[in-house]
């Protein structure tokens, strides 16, 4: 499946892009996060990493559609 | 009133969009750009919010307050763009009818909004910057 | 600053009196007259204060805070005279480095004002007037 | 000793002026709450009162002298 990324913080300097097309293996989530650690391993050295699906967290577990809109949050640090 | 902002923060304004007359008690607080993070001189800070996201988390904050506490009001602003040290980068007005409650109510908002709200601020010092928190 | 006014008290300016580019957190606590006292009308407030003492009482205030918490800068303004419904009776706002400690100073000094310091209010309501917490 | 006392709230009321004149037995705050006590009976009803001398609050054991500023305390109430 084709998504495409938003990419925030940190993640946008490793991703390199404000929205990233990655082309991922799987459905889930979970799915996506692996191929994200494998195409960017820089990505686990963070102190966290959520996703976001139509701007809200998501769980691992949740089937994602090329309509929704998709994020990485990186540590926050607001305030 | 919730407020992602490139502007300066008006402190007043935040504080009467907060404000009701049943009120009584009003607490504030606001994070200002410190000139110094770990004895490093701080250059400038930049803000960056997932803006949408930031807005609903922000939301369900203050729906988690109001569940806890008698807010009155409430009003919570953030900059982002390019901050100098001085700078006001957020600020968060809380009314409820007594005392305790305001201050409570503030602190659980800006303690949350710091642990959960997509925005992101990377800190320059005069020999380089980091993404703050990324990192172990 | 500490200061005992009948003139209406400006928040900004007290909140200015109070920060420091060291500091990175301020907190400010307002308390405004209530329309509402155990379910009876307010129609206004009287406030006095035995002045000289009253700025002693709360300097001793502000040094006791100071032995507990980094405190960057403070200020307070209390009013005196008349007070209608809404209006602001007391402004008290702490500036710290860090965010727990302006919180948890600025609630002890208005805490601390309460129990000390020499002002009195008289509330008045459409069917009479009482001192506050004078009897039991 | 003849002291002149300042009142506040709910003790001007009782006392009836901003400074009420005062003849006392003894010397102490202890002595002056005992003269006070009989000659306005109202005060014992109150919450509290303390006794300011010179601007601080004084201990019953403080002896007073008639160059002191001496003012009644009923329970505050600011904020």
């Amino acid at each position: 499946m084709k998504l495409k990324i938003k990419t925030f913080g940190i993640s946008r300097d490793i991703l390199g892009g404000r929205e990233v097309e990655l082309d991922m293996n799987g459905t889930s989530v979970g799915d996506l996060r692996k191929t994200l650690s494998t195409r960017y391993p820089t990505l686990d050295k963070l102190n966290s990493l959520f996703i976001a699906v139509n701007h809200e967290y998501a769980p691992d577990e949740k089937v994602l559609s090329d309509k929704d809109e998709i994020a990485l949050i990186p540590p926050v640090s607001g305030g | 009133m919730i407020e992602i902002t490139e502007q300066p923060i008006e402190v007043q304004k935040v504080i009467e969009a907060a404000s009701l007359k049943e009120a009584g008690a009003i607490n504030t607080f606001i994070g200002t750009v410190r000139n110094q993070t770990s004895g490093k001189n701080v250059v400038k800070l930049e803000y960056e919010a997932y803006e949408p996201m930031a807005i609903a988390e922000i939301q369900k904050i203050i729906d988690r307050a109001a569940q806890q506490w008698s807010l009155t009001g409430w009003a919570i602003s953030h900059r982002t763009g390019t901050l100098l040290p001085g700078e006001i980068a957020v600020v968060v007005a809380v009314s409820t009818p007594h005392r305790k409650e305001s201050f409570a109510a503030c602190q659980f908002i800006i303690d949350s909004l710091k642990q959960t709200v997509p925005i992101w601020k990377k800190e320059f010092f005069e020999d380089g910057d980091q993404w703050v928190s990324a990192h172990p």
